[in-house]
């Protein structure tokens, strides 16, 4: 089974010869799942008992993979070099003398890798089952017929607010935007306003600037008004234009 | 599908009994949201020896099936469409009133987005969401009247800013969009459920049935 | 049709006969798009003396009538739903606009290990598969509506509990999660350890002929 194919061919044996087009490298890195599945292939190319892992072999493979990567600045995601390190550690306990007669026995050190692997290539395997699993719009379709929704009488939608509200507070928090991102009373003003000169460029193409400011509004108003102006500009979404030197400023939809 | 199984699709020359060839097309029918002409048809057996007599033939049989049940091959300018008949209207009617239609998750969060970032284009939406926004979703709002196109990005593609309209604060009975509470506020929302701490999943519906009554 | 015109739904008492049930039942199934349970098909004729009985009688009839045609009935977790058989998909495909995107593994290694371990959390999910999660991959399955928040942890971090939806059940065609194909058998450690013992002298000159080889 070839775990790669690079440029139709496929490979079969981990690349011996020294130079690997850094291509065909990457399309290595990008075959496997992390380092357990790396350790896992390494193995079941090799039909080892993964209960009974020589160790030593599979470290100096596994290593010299790593070093390969490493001298071709692959940037390597960190759990492969601790796997290394893991690996290392585990070689150099085996090759410590048995404890002569200790009270309590010393577990294989190799058993915590062991259970990590099998752990996982069960979990593999559940994958691959999973993917064969007949599914919907793959394998079979949902069968419909076209149902005329203008005889429904009004179809009832079930959300309300607070269901926004929790979406909105979920989207935001997964954002992940570290910058607080508090939405002001203003904040939403400004929006609102924003909303509302994209309505009167809709209807009018162009609208005078000074008409977007009026008495009754205040001072606060305006201020909204002109952050509203401010924001549309920066968001490349009008275009302010003068025809004449101190006439008067004219907005008007970008790229109109 | 004994005779479906006895010929691959890369041989040639085997024409498809016409009652094998009905039950293939009622399902492309059936799969399908689209109408589908004959020349779909034809491209969907494009392998087989298969005429638009022969397709004829199949929906003409198909008609004649349906002729006592409760769904009829329509034919429309842009293709085939199976529908339901009117007769069963007032069974289906029943039963749409009980099933109200709950909105996705991806399409109240777009909502959201919509509703306190507007204006905003879906290139946005998709940016903070980190999943992309299906056509789907964005048409169903605008049916809906929920969403609109306020205008157009000056930007390369010239995105959609999308943004509520009044349908929207109607439905939510909301006076303008300031009424929409803030972040601060829906954090408290956050801490109420946090309190409440789901142990598991019985009581995790449970606290959203809750929530629902509440409101 | 006859049948079902000869009585209006204000009528008490007119028991429909299982043919028209059958066709009616039909029609609804495939009207919405959400499979229907025998609840909302109970409900659907309230107002007609029909019984648990007489739905499953019709289901049962539907689904001998579906037999030899290409499409079935399917029983899932959320209740019945019509689709096409598998045996057709390769004539299906040939129109379908856009091809059904291949789930990547580590989506399935992430999904299968929600499946079968929930309530997981990410951190949980991370030590099994020995790499980072990407949050995009848990971001689209909850928009897909295959996984969910089931709660929170109480330990720091509060890491969110993940769990599969029914839509999960309903994408997979499964009825319930005991329908997932069986874990494979993981080999005892405690014998295991037993069995191994530390290698004895003999495997360790090995090992230290090998690291002299190496040098």
């Amino acid at each position: 089974m070839p775990f790669a194919v690079v440029e139709g061919k496929p490979f079969t044996q981990m690349p011996t010869d020294l130079y690997i087009p850094p291509d065909a490298l990457e399309v290595i890195l990008e075959a496997f799942e992390g380092p357990l599945d790396l350790l896992l292939y390494l193995i079941r190319r090799q039909n080892l008992d993964i209960l009974n892992i020589p160790i030593h072999d599979i470290t100096r493979q596994y290593v010299e993979y790593i070093e390969l990567m490493h001298q071709l600045n692959f940037e390597l995601a960190a759990e492969y070099l601790v796997m290394a390190a893991m690996l290392a550690e585990i070689k150099s306990r085996m090759l410590l003398p048995k404890p002569a007669s200790e009270e309590e026995e010393e577990s294989d050190p190799r058993a915590e890798l062991i259970r990590r692997l099998q752990e996982y290539e069960r979990f593999k395997q559940a994958a691959e089952d999973i993917d064969e699993l007949p599914r919907v719009g793959r394998d079979v379709f949902i069968a419909t017929v076209y149902h005329d929704q203008q005889q429904q009488s009004d179809v009832d939608i079930e959300v309300d607010i607070k269901d926004l509200l929790m979406a909105f507070k979920e989207v935001m928090a997964r954002a992940d935007l570290k910058v607080s991102h508090e939405i002001e009373r203003e904040v939403l003003s400004v929006r609102d306003r924003m909303t509302l000169v994209l309505d009167q460029l809709m209807a009018h193409k162009t609208i005078s600037f000074y008409a977007l400011f009026t008495r009754e509004e205040g001072r606060q108003g305006a201020l909204v008004a002109f952050l509203a102006v401010l924001e549309l500009l920066k968001a490349q979404t009008l275009e302010l234009v003068q025809n004449a030197p101190f006439g008067e400023i004219y907005l008007q939809a970008a790229g109109s | 599908m004994r005779h479906l199984e006895k010929f691959t699709y890369r041989q040639q020359a085997v024409n498809m009994e016409i009652k094998e060839l009905k039950h293939t097309i009622e399902a492309a029918l059936l799969a399908f949201d689209e109408p589908l002409s004959a020349k779909d048809l034809l491209q969907m057996f494009a392998d087989q020896e298969i005429t638009v007599t022969d397709i004829n033939q199949a929906l003409n049989a198909l008609e004649a099936d349906y002729a006592e049940r409760s769904i009829e091959l329509k034919r429309l300018a842009r293709g085939y469409r199976l529908q339901t008949k009117s007769s069963v209207q007032h069974w289906l009617q029943n039963l749409q009133q009980q099933k109200p239609k709950k909105l996705s998750r991806a399409l109240l969060e777009t909502l959201a987005l919509i509703a306190y970032r507007q204006p905003i284009t879906r290139g946005e939406i998709e940016d903070i969401r980190g999943v992309a926004v299906s056509s789907k979703i964005i048409h169903f709002m605008m049916d809906q009247d929920w969403i609109r196109v306020l205008g157009y990005r000056d930007v390369p593609g010239k995105p959609a800013m999308l943004g509520t309209t009044k349908g929207f604060l109607d439905h939510f009975n909301l006076t303008s969009l300031q009424d929409l509470p803030s972040l601060a506020e829906i954090k408290d929302i956050e801490t109420l459920e946090q309190e409440l701490d789901f142990p598991d999943q019985a009581a995790s519906e449970n606290t959203q049935q809750e929530l629902k009554d509440e409101s």
